[in-house]
């Protein structure tokens, strides 16, 4: 699909800051190479693929998302996972409803923001909340882990789950608590080169993917190893 | 072009036949509501009639399945209102038939320029529609109709607006452009009929009741609008020896001007000035005695226009004033045989 | 007009200049310019037919092409994607035949101007339509008895009237397709300067820089403005009163 | 017209009933009904002045008015949202006053009417002035002469007369809020049976059963469609020919 | 009410005083574009002027820093195009005025339904305005200006569409409802200044040029339009022993009605069938002879008008036949020095 000095790389959008870099990183490495880059949901991305969206990478943060490009064929091999990413607490500058840990999320009085279900970050909130046995009144099922970070960004919501590396690249904005349960809530993410792509780049690129600079940029963006 | 149609519009009552001689200028009169608008607006494709056909010259303008449409006609309608194209400059306006026949802009502004000048409203060409009084858009809307050099044209009360100063300037501006053109206006003006029509048809509740030399039909009247029209007392019923008697049973004494056979429709027509009014019935030589209910009076320079019904009396204002006339008072309406008109309707 | 405050309340001043100069804000600036005002143009071509059909016709489906005109504006914008991928993707209705003639269309810049001229057809149609409509068929009428042929009436007499009518309805598909979101991203995906437009750079940067995001969208915002004020300016002195 | 084929041809008819009559779908859709039609209610009240405002009146900042106005239609959603946050959120502008008169806007129904509105609301006004506009003052000019105050000419004339323009911008307002998905989202989060409207369900049922989110799109379409025709069938017959 | 005021529009050179007593009719006649509509606009309050004032009864309607709103005026316009909303019944146009005034549904409707029996338009009560022919809705137009009970009527041309047969009665009701009324009203029809209107302003080129009783105006016209409205020939010039003597040199001799100092401006009026026409200057008693060239002519029933630049003589067809005249042709206007009226300007 692409030519053949180009990559273009369809990834998450929580991977925008680390794989930008790592784009760099890859054309530096390769000259003459270019890297374009598309980032958005992982559904969104996969949607896309499945109707023939140009790209020679998929990098999910949903293992059923990658599933489904691999049952139609779309995926040249077998997925890696090349990280995850855990859940953890996060509340507006300053913690204004004094949330200490996950049991207080519990509490009626606190306006908690979730993911839904349906999307993975959900899937992994559904799953903390199993495991410590309680269940949270969310004001809100979020479609997307984005809109969870921006109403506690907002102060709209007193807390909010949402990824480690969300937190992290909020900054100021938010302040993140870790809770026990977070290990319980483990999100995984699958790369892939396509089967229409061009392979022999895309192998390449998921070679610095999973080497050892895309893990140093990705622990560094709070990303944990898969 | 000569023009003959047949034309039905069941919605509003109207059902006309008329033809239109090639170069002849037909008057259209009648009451509000009669149909002359909606004849014109089916005779310029802007209606479609129920029924009938027309044809102008070889072409058919509508009839059995077939109905062409108004830019294909060569009939152009100056309606009754002015409705000048607001975004165009008078100028453009006029200039809007010429340019649609095809001419090229300098050549249809040097032609719209010469139609401005005509209806005398050339210092206006560069305005729009908006900045103009009703008059002056009124005589623009003439102009235009007169640029597009149509085969017939239709006028609905093209001096409807204007004001007493150009209106003989207007009418003799149609009546030169409307010269060998076949041509059909409507007024409610005698003397628009009079000067630029070469025959008139009235039309009354969608029928024509009158057709025929705009002269004839206003001296020889035979509808009660035609006698209005021309200024005449019209009396109708049926021919009895040496007169006419009415359904109410008025009898009139008359000379018939042709040899009129007992029991048929007649006419009886005489001026409101050879009526003199009494306020007791006078007795005398055998003459026509209408005893009357005045209903009205008017006052028109040295004459008293005296109504009664549909019948009408013109006196002097000293004769009304000896008679101390007040509307509602009985009266007597005299007429000499002799000034009464009699003849088949 | 309280948002607006609250936006310009929240725009990081200081760094705006360089946030709304890097590369990808500029690329993604003139990519929206450029494709809006394409689709504006594809809207005038397709909505002024279908809007003189609308306003001039009367015919028994009528109601429900109406109906289908203002779909998009229905459709929230990521089923209106959905729905083109159907149509013109790969494995979609039409994409078979035209991969047949080796066009593809998904993903590339035609596909944002798609997307765009999809959502802000109805915009233009239906200014128009309401244009028409209310300025009646009675200046048509006249001209037509002056000679005029129907091609002759609408260039001169129906589009000249309802210009203003056109002009607001061209800043509406304008605005509308600058704003365009949920339909490019899913049918046009987000490629740097082939595809991702100034609101799907705001959407991205969202995830990582709230302030580039926030001095964006105020780029819009003024974009949009400035266009309507101009769009207005350009309107011609209207009637007059009685 | 194809792309709603297009989506027709993905509906899964086996399971179309059960799909649209789950429990989240009735409340989403009852939901989006009901938020709907309040919010094109509150465009009539909000957007008839200023209509009025915009066509009738003159004055130095009315430009800057008018393009403020047609705001939320530039406004990507998202960004529209952010922008409601801003104003009405916990910390926003207003958000302080609300909550010391102990009205909570965040997360509740309230929120989705106001995310509709805002994003409508520029449909209602700009149909309505561009109808008001070519009604002309004429027949307004001949009341007052005729005694009437300007409440009656507005109640009795203008509005009677500008009926079609309202009515299309009520529908176009009403089509928009049902489809609105990014504002509503960013602002009021999705929440079933509280905020989670038609749209909202749509786009989270794609992430995991996409023949649903097709068969809820078809339902939008389908209702969409409805109150298009229905508004249109209501109108009176307009004018008439020469 | 009486209304005195001052109307200044400065951009259609428009400045004109005019008063109107108490129940008085004033009519304003001019030609089109002399600023009659702009006039009534500015009383009504459609249009603001550049200055001036005016006050109806102790009302200020505008002036220094004033103004004030049509509504508040109490003061009806009939325009010159009738206007009736499209969205009401012909009975709810009517009953509109009644109603902004107060009063319920039904009592406002049976007042429109009395106003429409006046100008005989009741039977299309229940109908659309668009459903109504040009002259239907001119007289629902008027009937609707009538039932507001108006403090001051401003009538604009309201007979312009109107057809031969209601003229009369919309006249009769017009001068019913008129009496007593303060009321202006435009026409461009002699007849209706006549019969209705107790003066008359004629306005020409935005200022007034004659003022005075109706009779008066065209009796004695000062100004050429009022001469024209009264179908009289006008020569203006200077005021010489026993006659007036032009510009351009032609010399009246006249009787003056009142002793007439030499050297003033004055006006000398007399009827077209005053004046005799030949083909070559006739010798014998002192007579006016005019040499002229004829522009015109026009057969009207049994007389001819021949026009001849601004002046005009009208003789017998029989004559104009024997003398075989064509426009064209040099003959001599002749008028006897008794048929002629001289006054002061
Ligand atoms: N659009 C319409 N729908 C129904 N009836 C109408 C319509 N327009 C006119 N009419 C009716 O049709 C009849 C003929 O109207 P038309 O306009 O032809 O009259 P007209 O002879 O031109 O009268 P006028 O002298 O007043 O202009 C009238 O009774 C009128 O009320
Ligand atoms: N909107 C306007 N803008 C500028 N000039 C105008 C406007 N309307 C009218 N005029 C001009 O003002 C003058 C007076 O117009 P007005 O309508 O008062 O004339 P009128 O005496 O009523 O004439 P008519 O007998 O033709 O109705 C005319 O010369 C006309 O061209
Ligand atoms: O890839 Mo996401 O941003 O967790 O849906
Ligand atoms: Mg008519
Ligand atoms: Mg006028």
């Amino acid at each position: 699909v692409s030519g053949d000095n180009t990559v273009t790389v369809f990834a998450a959008a929580s991977l925008q800051s680390t794989f930008t870099t790592l784009a760099e990183d890859f054309e530096a490495a390769n000259p003459g190479m270019e890297v374009t880059l598309s980032f958005a949901g992982s559904s969104d991305l996969a949607t896309q693929l499945s109707a023939g969206a140009p790209a020679d990478v998929f990098a999910s943060a949903a293992t059923a998302t990658m599933d489904r490009l691999v049952q139609e064929g779309l995926i040249d091999g077998t997925p890696v996972d090349f990280a995850s990413n855990t859940l953890m607490i996060a509340v507006p500058p300053g913690n204004p409803a004094d949330v200490a840990g996950f049991g207080d999320l519990a509490d009626p009085s606190t306006r908690v923001v979730l993911c839904a279900p349906q999307v993975p970050c959900g899937a992994a909130a559904v799953q903390a909340q199993q495991a410590a046995g309680i269940t949270v009144n969310a004001v809100s099922e979020e479609s997307s882990v984005t809109d969870v970070l921006g109403k506690v960004r907002s102060g709209e919501a007193d807390a909010g789950l949402v990824y480690v590396t969300d937190v992290l690249a909020a900054g100021d904005a938010v302040e993140g608590i870790d809770f026990d349960e977070s290990d319980q809530a483990v999100t995984t993410y699958p790369v892939a080169a396509m089967t229409d792509g061009n392979v022999e780049a895309a192998r390449d690129f998921l070679d610095l993917v999973t080497g050892p600079e895309g893990q140093r940029l990705l622990s560094a963006a709070g990303f944990a190893a898969p | 072009m000569s023009l003959v149609a047949d034309v039905q519009v069941a919605s509003r009552g109207l059902h006309v036949q008329l033809t239109v001689e090639r170069g002849e200028t037909v008057a259209i009169l009648g009451p509000n509501g009669a149909g002359k608008s909606t004849l014109l607006a089916v005779l310029a494709g802007l209606l479609r009639p129920d029924g009938g056909s027309a044809t102008l010259g070889d072409t058919v303008l509508f009839g059995d399945r077939v109905w062409l449409p108004p830019y294909d006609r060569g009939v152009s309608l100056l309606a009754q209102e002015p409705l000048l194209f607001p975004h165009l400059s008078v100028l453009d306006n006029v200039a809007f038939g010429p340019r649609s026949r095809g001419e090229g802009r300098a050549a249809a502004r040097a032609e719209a320029l010469r139609w401005l000048q005509e209806v005398e409203a050339e210092e206006f060409a560069d305005r729009r529609p908006s900045e103009l009084s009703g008059g002056q858009a009124q005589r623009v809307a003439v102009a235009r109709a007169l640029a597009t050099h149509p085969q017939l044209l239709l006028l609905d009360e093209p001096m409807a607006a204007l004001d007493i100063a150009v209106t003989p300037a207007m009418r003799r501006t149609l009546r030169r452009v409307l010269t060998g053109r076949s041509a059909i206006i409507v007024t409610h003006n005698v003397l628009d009929a009079l000067m630029l029509a070469d025959r008139t048809i009235i039309v009354q509740a969608g029928e024509v009741v009158e057709m025929g030399s705009t002269r004839e039909v206003l001296e020889r009247p035979r509808s009660a609008f035609g006698a209005g029209l021309a200024g005449l007392n019209l009396v109708i019923g049926t021919s009895v020896g040496g007169g006419l008697v009415t359904v109410e049973g008025l009898r009139l004494s008359a000379l018939a001007e042709q040899p009129l056979p007992e029991g048929q429709e007649a006419a009886a027509v005489f001026s409101p000035r050879a009526v003199s009014v009494f306020v007791e019935a006078p007795s005398g030589s055998p003459r026509n005695v209408v005893p009357v209910t005045v209903s009205d009076l008017d006052q028109r320079g040295e004459l008293v226009s005296v109504r009664a019904g549909h019948l009408s009396a013109d006196i002097t204002a000293a004769a009304a004033a000896d008679l101390d006339l007040v509307p509602g008072m009985r009266v007597f309406f005299v007429v000499k045989s002799t000034e009464i008109a009699l003849y088949a309707r | 007009m309280l948002p607006l405050a609250a936006i310009i309340s929240q725009v990081n001043w200081a760094e705006f200049l360089s946030l709304i100069t890097s590369d990808s804000s500029v690329a993604a600036l003139g990519l929206s310019l450029r494709t809006s005002m394409i689709s504006t143009v594809l809207c005038v071509v397709f909505g002024v037919p279908m809007a003189l059909v609308l306003a001039r016709t009367d015919f028994p489906g009528q109601k429900l092409l109406r109906a289908l005109v203002l779909l998009p504006l229905v459709l929230p914008p990521v089923v209106g994607g959905i729905a083109l991928l159907y149509t013109f993707g790969r494995q979609g209705l039409l994409g078979t035949s035209l991969e047949v003639l080796g066009i593809d269309i998904a993903f590339s810049t035609t596909a944002v101007v798609i997307a765009q001229t999809f959502v802000a057809l109805p915009f233009l149609v239906l200014s128009l339509e309401g244009a028409i409509r209310s300025a009646g068929n009675r200046y048509e009428a006249v001209a037509a008895t002056l000679g005029a042929r129907p091609g002759t009436v609408l260039r001169r007499i129906t589009l000249p009237l309802v210009l203003p009518g056109l002009i607001s309805g061209m800043v509406l598909s304008f605005a509308r397709a600058l704003g365009e979101f949920g339909a490019t991203l899913t049918f046009a995906g987000s490629l740097e300067g082939v595809t991702r437009t100034l609101p799907l750079e705001i959407y991205l940067q969202r995830e990582t820089d709230p302030d580039a995001a926030v001095a964006l969208s105020l780029v819009l915002v003024v974009v949009a403005v400035l266009v309507v004020g101009l769009a207005h300016r350009s309107r011609a002195p209207g009637g007059g009163a009685l």
